[in-house]
């Protein structure tokens, strides 16, 4: 049996990935990536959370964390494209028109 | 006003009606169809004056007895008269509309409604009078509510609400420069009050509870219950940096050096009614609200920074004098003096004798009619000559004979001329001052020499000195023009203040008697307590 | 002057006023002492009623001609005052039932307040100091200045009708003139009424204002804008320690009424003993402003300067009335330092003071009136000198009474008040007299210009450096105006202390009693003593100096030949104050003015003062001071008048009579024969005295190398440090708001490594508070 | 076990009446524009029943500004129904509770994204004749046709949206489960993201929407994880139980304080707190001006709800300080000062106005703080609590009322320089005015409502913290030295108020003194100009008298309900 604390280590494994790609990468959908990986870190813990107190609600958010995550993906790659199709890039750091 | 009538509570009615009418002369045109506004529009400066002459009417109907038939020598301190019945405002908070008048304040709102008329009779002819003259009204209305309240957070509202309608007579009716100094006036003086506003804070939670106010909080604003109340902050170092954050923001009004360099430039930029208003009655609020709440509130810190009082006090009256000295424009000049005025005020307080106190009272109030006058003269050489700069112009005695007269009277009242209003507060403060300070009195009355000699400079530079009897030396900026001398309603503004001068130059004891009896009251009420618990000696 | 009527006519006017005091009298029944208020009160009526009608009727004929734009109202309200003042004096000398020593009209409490005080660690409320009141005090010094100064207005006042209404300069500016000249008249009349010394100093203040703006008259001169500017700092700083000196006077006796301080001055508020050093700061204090009113040394850099004014200015403030203010204000010393009354012992100091400070002023101002040239400017200094000896005089009835001679005190603080008197109407004269002479000189030479503008087209020349104050054009003007010339002699007479005329029985007076100070009381004494003896010499010369350059000798300039007698507005002045310079000095002595004038308890006016006063100028029981006055006579007789005449003597040119009162003086001069000074007169001495001894150089340079230095610097420092700091912060602002905008780049990705590492500090800071 | 469904009965749809109108509206906004003549034969039959949906539109329907009229309908009507059953409270499932708390958060958040949706009249004008294109049309004539038609869509896309995030707020402020929490947030946030980008036409637009997408999400992200952390250290998200394991835990379980921490990370995001707001100003600036001032003043109220929760609620130690008392204290004073310090020479209104909203988050989180100082007892937590959610309210006013005013220059397509800005007053005084009343509210100057909620909030961290100095202090010094550091956020907060001040009268400057660029009228928008001066108005009844008084009433008891959840 593995033990919760496994999980939530591979939970922390992925997360600091995640974060450190979302701020090291500069194409967007990379970092979508990133915070897939990071959510999925997340559902990792609520899985071991479930399973270690038997609780049936870490199931019911890992569910619900998954469909925030799609619908996250969704509206994000809508949001990439119309940026695209103004200034031709889905880079974080060309898209700059906007600062100070 | 709940069940009572409005006509018992003139107070209210003062302060509230010229906001209402300045409101209404400036939303109306817009709101009216176009005929009935234009008639308003044309008519908005005559209502105006109208109003503002009304309520000068009623305060000197107050004054003299016939309406409330009040006895205005016989107000001890802490007692206030006229006072109405509180109406709550924000009683979740303990915020109450509460008024009230005393020896202290009186002087102010009268002074307050009559500079009013004559400020917009001194600048009859403003551009955009229909929206100036409302202005001036809701800059009454502001004033008064400042001296007539006795809720703390509804005195900080109108504290605040002075520089509104002021940063706007700037912006709208200003100088060259009017940006720069509107946006340095309401920032600089904004930041200070905020300090105060921290200090009213902490006196306001120190506050006892009172049935029915402050249902949230628990507190209340009310400062007469807050005089009332013993030793309202137990802690002695909080009470001290409480006075310390109200001092940062009545010194920065007053203004006192180091705090002071927004006047200078408030003042060249304003519009003539608008100098004449700060100078006249904004610069008194600090002292007002130094004597009304750090002095009654907190007499034992009082009494511990009176060598602060005399340092702020001495610096101000004697750099300002020298920094005065040094000032080209005319209108920097008279600013200056007034810091250097205000310098005397703190040092009257400092004397802790009731006779300084009254001194530094009437020096609020003389100060109060005679720096309008010089900001009127100033103005009005502005508006003739195109030019404040002193020594641009030569013999303006020749062209203009009432300007300088009134010129010459006004500068002269401001250096301390027996007989003419300042000279009652300068002798005062200086009497309590020996009696307290001793020889320390040299440097404020030396400073009188250096008073004289600004004044008498720029009178050699500006009114005389021209070298041919039928001619001026005239400035640059009138391009060959000959000046013309003061319009009717200018001279009207400024022999009324001339009058009240050397009326109360001569008869001082108008307004003198109350104020001594306020300052006895005070002193004897609740300074000599303190300076006994904290073994006070010069 | 354009109208031939009779100018008498215009009088008609100021009827109603002359007839207010008998009225009052007769009709409502009125004490004396109660109408004095109106000697103040009705000119202050008047003076705005003139400065503003004459604002309005500006340039209206009848105005300018019936009225003499505002004049007739001036001579009205000073006529006024003139008959009350004389319905007072007169009561007094009969020793009307109402008159005690002194009388007090209607106190009257103009600020009332309370004062704290420590007694051990309690503070409470003082019963001592109350208020501060303002009322009339009446006593013998009172009448005498009353009398000097309403009637020098007065008369002033008339002959200003005819020396400035004939002034086409003045024209339309006179009301200006008459309505400062009567609210001078107001200070004045003030000081010398008020029942204390808050009140004393108002009015004081109130006549350097109107000195002020009447040297200032000609404003658009430089030079009298800068006189009028200088003349009211210089005094402003006497001023202003005299104020500090009330203070410490209240502070002693909780009240600064003569009633409360002169009924027992040696004690104060609360029954305390008066301490001397304390008095004596209080008076010194008050001494300096009597210094600066005066014009004595170190202050006296104005009054010269003053001479910009109008003539009769010159005549009325700088001469006869408001530079006696200094004066008034010390003889009001007086019970101060009177141990034979309640006086404070331990004041010998400040008599001592006072005394050098005239002895230097006297020699000084004389010896730089040796070589001034305008005529208005010798005046000047002779007034300045003459001053100076009063304040001697005084200095030694100060010394006298506070050692306990109050006899001698008396006597010589009468003898000083009666050279006041003297110097008052003979200065006055002198002016009146000078003025006359500028105004014809003046004239002609505006003839001599129209006659010559006939042959040259030169316009627009104006007076160019032409100054009709110089005496050095004059000359030989004797025969063309008798009655000025013989005023002139006789007023220079009773300045240098000719035996039997005016000022003579004054002045001996006061050298004699210096000298007896000197050598029997305080040997300090013996500077002033002396330098007084040699400023009488002085005199001497330089008044001879003065008459002989203007009416001695040929005439220096064309300019003479063109000069023609005053008019009788100026002329009648001159004759009144000429008998009163003559006669009324002799009839005064006569009187015995001088004990009765010190003595404020003297009250009977008795043949045996008169002996004594004649007996005493020239017979003193102590030889000393018998060879002392026999010396004054010989130096201020002999010795001055005959230097001045070897120097400036001469005959008028031939065929040319002066009248006979004047003729026999040029004739006598002449006989001196003349002596060139020309190397004299370029020493350094002469130089340095031309220089007016570099005081006003030395204040100038002071003043350039401080006081303009550091206002300008107080200028930057509020400027570039005080608001600079302010400006620092908002320039500081918004660079940083630059700098903190410069973050936000723009990209998303420094947007997420920022929120890293705000999340990875609150990971460290949460970490630090729970370990 | 209860669910939403089976629980349903009259009293449990009176308590969550305003959520169900707006879902209700959603709803109506899908079904309602594709209404048409369609029939359906009845299968067998020949009779054809209208089946409403599809077929040509009816005429009614075809109007263009049906979807603003439904949204604001729907808004106001959810802001009505919220108003009357203010007082109800009870819990709706397991996970949602109805109380004054949430409702008064109902009103905040309707009330703003109705005057939003009124804003949007004027900004998103609707093409009055669309229909399809023909074959005959011209090229031209389809394309625009096409346009038309594409920008009436569009009105539909936008306001449902605007509901969904109201819906999405409206239960997140009932949740009291921390995970039904952040999935009602993120119902509002993904809509909101949606909404910044919506003007993908524009450069900025898609821009700004990425950034805030990506930032927003990369913190959710964030945030989820934390919340997983929690999950894993207590077994359960509900929040009454979290808190009593935190108050029951006696050395801090690093789970827990990294979860926390990385929640706060999530909500600081949310109310535009430093380091976490760089996003922010770009946001607002691509958006739609109604929509930076949803995020203004909604979506900030909605992250201060979130951290109230879980700050005062799950995270408050029973007595003393909070563990994150340094932590809030210091991001407060940073955010304060970098909002107005950037806000100083931003030449962009809606930056300042941006930049101005990060300050007001510092004010805010720096009277949390004060609670969090464990100096105050429960009734000056009231109190301070009561300031910061007063400051939320009256925010709705002067904020929101100041990004109207910028969406009428935007109509014109102008607002986005200064210089548009200027001689605002000689092209409509009324605006302008109103403009400058904003501005002075913002700056907290009296007698408006932005000075009576600052003065809360100041009063509420003098209140703890100005009664520590020690008493027998005799010097103003040695007092000063011994007070609470907290005191020194209300001096923090006044230096940054005078701070403040300079843009903020900057701006009321430029309209009245600068003349401006061009003298046309603004943009003929009654119902918008009538919106921009009611707001003007309250910002001025709510700063002083009766209303403030009521308002501050209905804040403090619903105050009372949350804390005593």
């Amino acid at each position: 049996m593995i033990e919760a604390s496994w999980i939530a280590g591979l939970g922390v494994i992925l997360f600091s990935i995640g974060l450190l790609g979302a701020f090291t990468r500069k194409n967007a959908i990379v970092v979508l990536m990133c915070i897939e990986v990071m959510l999925n870190a997340a559902n990792l813990n609520f899985v071991a959370g479930a399973s270690h107190y038997s609780d049936v609600d870490g199931w019911v958010f890992t569910a619900i964390a998954i469909a925030i995550a799609a619908a996250e993906v969704a509206i994000g790659l809508a949001i990439l494209l119309s940026l695209y199709s103004t200034q031709e890039t889905i880079s974080l750091e060309d898209a700059n028109i906007l600062k100070n | 006003m709940g069940g009572e009538r409005l006509i018992d509570d003139p107070l209210s009615v003062i302060t509230l009606v010229p906001l209402a009418v300045g409101l209404l002369l400036m939303i109306l045109p817009r709101v009216l169809p176009e005929s009935s506004a234009e008639g308003l529009i044309r008519v908005s400066r005559n209502i105006s004056i109208g109003v503002a002459l009304a309520i000068a009417a009623i305060t000197t109907l107050l004054f003299l007895g016939q309406w409330g038939s009040i006895d205005w020598t016989n107000i001890t301190q802490g007692g206030y008269v006229l006072q109405n019945e509180a109406v709550d405002l924000i009683p979740a908070i303990g915020v109450t509309w509460k008024v009230g008048a005393d020896a202290l304040s009186f002087p102010m709102i009268w002074l307050t409604a009559i500079l009013i008329p004559i400020s917009m009779l001194v600048e009859w002819d403003a551009k955009r009078g229909h929206l100036f003259f409302p202005l001036l009204l809701i800059m009454e209305s502001a004033l008064l509510g400042v001296f007539v309240a006795l809720d703390l957070f509804v005195f900080y509202v109108f504290w605040e609400l002075t520089l509104i309608p002021m940063f706007l007579l700037i912006l709208l009716w200003g100088g060259e420069d009017r940006r720069y100094a509107a946006m340095k006036f309401f920032i600089y003086t904004f930041t200070a009050s905020v300090f105060m506003l921290i200090g009213i804070l902490v006196m306001y939670f120190h506050t006892d509870a009172i049935t029915g106010l402050g249902s949230l909080s628990g507190h209340h604003f009310d400062l007469v219950a807050m005089t009332a109340q013993d030793n309202l902050i137990p802690s002695e170092g909080l009470r001290h940096f409480v006075w310390i954050l109200l001092l940062i923001g009545f010194a920065t009004k007053m203004p006192s050096v180091p705090v002071h360099t927004w006047l200078p430039d408030a003042h060249v930029q304003a519009p003539t009614a608008g100098s004449m208003l700060l100078a006249g009655v904004m610069l008194k609020m600090g002292a007002y609200g130094f004597l009304r709440i750090s002095m009654t509130v907190f007499p034992e810190s009082t009494i511990e920074f009176v060598p602060l009082l005399i340092f702020l006090g001495m610096v101000s009256l004697v750099y300002g004098a020298w920094v005065c000295m040094g000032q080209t424009n005319l209108k920097r000049m008279v600013a200056y003096s007034s810091v250097s005025h205000m310098g005397l005020i703190f040092l009257g307080i400092a004397t802790m004798q009731p006779l300084g106190i009254a001194g530094a009272l009437f020096m609020m109030f003389a100060h109060g009619i005679i720096s309008p006058l010089l900001f009127a003269v100033a103005g009005a050489f502005k508006h003739h000559y195109h030019t404040l700069e002193i020594g641009s112009m030569r013999g303006i005695a020749h062209h203009s004979p009432w300007l300088a007269a009134h010129m010459m009277l006004g500068w002269m009242a401001s250096l301390g001329l027996p007989l003419l209003a300042g000279f009652v507060a300068e002798v005062a403060i200086l009497i309590a001052f020996w009696m307290t300070y001793g020889w320390l009195v040299l440097l404020p009355a030396l400073t009188l020499i250096v008073t004289a000699a600004y004044y008498l400079n720029s009178m050699q530079r500006t009114i005389f000195e021209s070298n041919d009897p039928d001619q001026g030396i005239l400035p640059d900026t009138l391009h060959g023009e000959n000046p013309s001398d003061l319009t009717w309603h200018e001279n009207a503004g400024m022999l009324t203040l001339a009058a009240m001068t050397a009326l109360f130059g001569i008869m001082p004891f108008i307004f003198w008697d109350m104020m001594s009896d306020w300052s006895s009251g005070i002193i004897i009420n609740t300074m000599i307590e303190a300076m006994q618990t904290q073994e006070w000696s010069p | 002057m354009s109208d031939t009527k009779n100018e008498w006519e215009l009088l008609v006017p100021i009827i109603p006023f002359l007839l207010v005091a008998p009225s009052l009298k007769f009709l409502a029944g009125w004490e004396s002492v109660e109408a004095a208020f109106l000697i103040v009160v009705v000119p202050l009526l008047i003076f705005p009623a003139i400065l503003v009608l004459g604002q309005l009727y500006n340039g209206n004929e009848t105005w300018k001609n019936r009225y003499k734009e505002g004049g007739i109202f001036a001579l009205g309200s000073l006529a006024l005052s003139l008959s009350i003042a004389i319905w007072i004096l007169y009561d007094y000398i009969v020793g009307s039932a109402h008159f005690e020593a002194h009388s007090v009209v209607d106190p009257f409490s103009w600020l009332t307040f309370d004062v704290i005080e420590q007694t051990g660690a309690q503070w409470e409320v003082s019963t001592g100091f109350t208020d501060i009141g303002v009322g009339v005090w009446i006593d013998s010094v009172t009448l005498m200045l009353l009398f000097v100064a309403t009637f020098l207005c007065f008369l002033i006042c008339w002959f200003s009708l005819g020396y400035m209404n004939t002034d086409k300069i003045n024209e339309d500016s006179n009301h200006r003139f008459y309505g400062e000249f009567v609210l001078f008249a107001i200070g004045m009349f003030g000081m010398v009424l008020a029942d204390n010394f808050l009140w004393l100093f108002i009015f004081w203040e109130i006549m350097g204002l109107c000195s002020y703006l009447l040297i200032g008259f000609y404003y658009w001169k430089d030079s009298a804008a800068y006189a009028a500017k200088k003349a009211f700092l210089t005094t402003r700083v006497g001023d202003v320690f005299l104020m500090v000196g009330l203070l410490i006077l209240y502070d002693i006796y909780g009240s600064l009424d003569f009633a409360v301080i002169f009924d027992d001055p040696s004690t104060g508020v609360g029954g305390m003993m008066v301490e001397s050093s304390e008095l004596f700061w209080a008076l010194l204090m008050l001494f300096i402003g009597a210094v600066g009113k005066s014009a004595q040394f170190p202050l006296h850099v104005w009054l010269p300067d003053a001479m910009e004014g109008p003539t009769p200015v010159s005549a009325l403030i700088h001469a006869a009335t408001m530079v006696n203010a200094g004066l008034y204000l010390v003889v009001r010393m007086v019970p101060f330092v009177d141990i034979h009354v309640n006086g404070v012992a331990g004041l010998e100091n400040f008599a001592l003071i006072v005394a050098w400070i005239g002895g230097i002023t006297a020699f000084m101002a004389a010896a730089i009136a040796f070589v001034q040239n305008d005529i208005k400017k010798v005046l000047a200094y002779s007034t300045m000198s003459q001053l100076a000896y009063i304040f001697t005089g005084l200095g030694a009835g100060l010394l006298f009474l506070n050692i306990g001679e109050h006899h001698a005190g008396y006597f010589v603080i009468g003898a000083s008040m009666f050279h006041l008197f003297n110097h008052a109407m003979a200065k006055g004269m002198l002016f009146m007299a000078s003025g006359s002479v500028i105004h014809e000189v003046h004239h002609a030479h505006d003839h001599v210009r129209e006659l010559s503008d006939k042959y040259s087209t030169n316009e627009g020349d104006d007076h160019g450096d032409f100054d009709p104050q110089d005496m050095r054009i004059m000359g030989g003007l004797a025969a063309r105006m008798p009655v000025t010339a013989t005023a002139m002699m006789l007023g220079s007479m009773s300045i240098i202390g000719i035996p039997l005329i005016g000022g003579f029985w004054s002045k001996e007076g006061i050298i004699a009693e210096t000298w007896a100070a000197c050598l029997h009381e305080e040997p300090l004494m013996f500077v002033p003593a002396l330098l007084v003896l040699a400023t009488a010499g002085m005199t001497g010369f330089y008044m001879t100096r003065m008459w002989l350059m203007t009416f001695a000798g040929p005439p220096k300039s064309e300019i003479v030949g063109h000069v023609h007698e005053a008019t009788p507005w100026i002329k009648e002045p001159l004759i009144i104050l000429s008998v009163i310079t003559a006669l009324g000095g002799f009839a005064l002595a006569l009187f015995g003015a001088v004990e009765y004038l010190g003595d404020p308890e003297y009250d009977h006016l008795s043949f045996h003062g008169i002996l004594y006063t004649l007996e005493h100028a020239f017979l003193p029981e102590d030889t000393n001071l018998r060879l002392v006055g026999w010396t004054t006579i010989l130096i201020a007789m002999v010795i001055g008048p005959v230097m001045a005449s070897r120097i400036h003597g001469g005959r008028l040119i031939d065929g040319v009579e002066a009248s006979p009162l004047v003729s026999w003086l040029v004739d006598l001069s002449s006989r001196f024969g003349s002596q060139d000074v020309s190397e004299l007169a370029d020493s350094q001495l002469a130089e340095a005295l031309q220089r007016r001894l570099y005081f006003d150089d030395l204040y100038e340079i002071t003043l350039a190398k401080t006081a303009i230095p550091l206002a300008g610097l107080s200028a930057w420092f509020d400027k570039n440090v005080i608001d600079g700091v302010i400006k620092q912060i908002e320039s500081n602002s918004a660079s940083g708001s630059v700098q903190v905008r410069r973050i936000t780049t723009g990209s998303a990705r420094d947007y997420i490594l920022m929120a890293a590492v705000g999340m990875l500090s609150i990971f460290a800071l949460l970490w630090g508070v729970s370990a | 076990m209860s669910s939403i469904i089976t629980d349903m009965d009259l009293a449990t749809t009176q308590l969550i009446l305003p959520e169900l109108l707006l879902l209700g509206g959603i709803i109506a906004m899908i079904l309602v524009p594709n209404l048409g003549d369609a029939t359906m034969r009845i299968p067998l039959t020949r009779v054809r029943i209208p089946i409403l949906i599809g077929g040509t539109r009816f005429a009614s329907i075809n109007n263009p500004k049906l979807p603003n009229q439904i949204a604001t309908t729907v808004l106001a009507l959810a802001f009505l129904t919220s108003f009357l059953f203010l007082g109800e409270h009870g819990e709706v499932g397991n996970s949602l509770q109805v109380d004054e708390f949430s409702r008064l958060f109902t009103l905040l958040f309707t009330a703003a994204l109705f005057l939003a949706s009124v804003a949007t009249t004027a900004r998103l004008p609707a093409r009055p004749r669309a229909s399809v294109p023909l074959d005959t049309d011209s090229t031209t004539h389809s394309d625009a046709k096409v346009n038309a038609l594409i920008d009436n869509r569009r009105q539909v896309d936008f306001h449902i949206l605007l509901l969904t995030t109201g819906l999405g707020m409206s239960l997140m402020a009932m949740a009291t489960n921390l995970f039904m929490l952040f999935v009602c947030l993120e119902l509002a946030s993904l809509s909101s993201y949606i909404l910044v980008a919506f003007h993908k036409e524009t450069d900025v637009g898609g821009e700004a929407g990425m950034k805030y997408f990506i930032v927003g999400s990369v913190v959710s992200a964030v945030g989820i994880y934390g919340m997983s952390l929690l999950y894993l250290w207590n077994g359960s998200l509900d929040m009454a139980n979290l808190a009593a394991s935190w108050k029951g835990m006696e050395v801090i379980d690093p789970f827990a304080a990294i979860g926390v921490g990385l929640m706060l990370v999530a909500f600081g995001f949310k109310v535009g707190a430093a380091p976490f707001h760089l996003a922010v100003p770009d946001a607002y600036a691509g958006a739609s001006s109604p929509i930076a001032g949803v995020l203004a003043t909604a979506s900030k109220a909605m992250g201060f709800v979130a951290l109230m929760r879980l700050l005062l609620v799950v995270t408050m130690p029973s007595a003393g300080q909070a563990s994150w008392l340094l932590v809030l204290a210091l991001v407060a004073v940073v955010t304060m000062t970098w909002g107005n310090l950037a806000a100083l020479t931003s030449d962009n209104p809606k930056r300042v106005l941006a930049y101005s909203s990060v300050a007001h988050a510092g004010y805010m989180l720096a009277a949390l703080a004060a609670i969090g100082s464990g100096l105050a007892d429960s009734d000056t937590s009231a109190l301070i609590a009561t300031a910061v959610v007063f400051h939320l309210c009256v925010l709705v006013l002067f904020k929101m009322g100041a990004f109207l005013v910028l969406s009428m220059l935007e109509a014109e397509g102008r607002g986005h320089r200064m210089e548009d800005l200027h001689g605002l007053a000689r092209r409509d005084p009324v605006i302008a005015t109103s403009m400058f009343v904003f501005m002075l509210s913002l700056a907290g100057v009296p007698p408006l409502s932005g000075f009576l909620s600052k003065l809360l909030m100041i009063n509420g961290i003098v209140n703890v913290s100005a009664g520590t100095g020690s008493a027998s202090a005799a010097t103003a010094l040695s007092w000063a030295q011994g007070v609470d550091p907290v005191f020194w956020l209300a001096i923090a907060i006044v230096l940054n108020s005078a701070l403040s001040l300079f843009y903020y009268l900057r701006i009321g400057l430029v309209m009245f003194f600068e003349s401006p660029d061009t003298e046309n009228p603004l943009v003929h928008s009654p119902s918008l100009k009538m919106a921009i001066i009611a707001c003007a108005v309250l910002t001025l009844l709510f700063g002083i008298g009766p209303l403030s008084d009521s308002l501050l009433d209905m804040v403090g008891s619903a105050v009372d309900s949350f804390m005593r959840s």
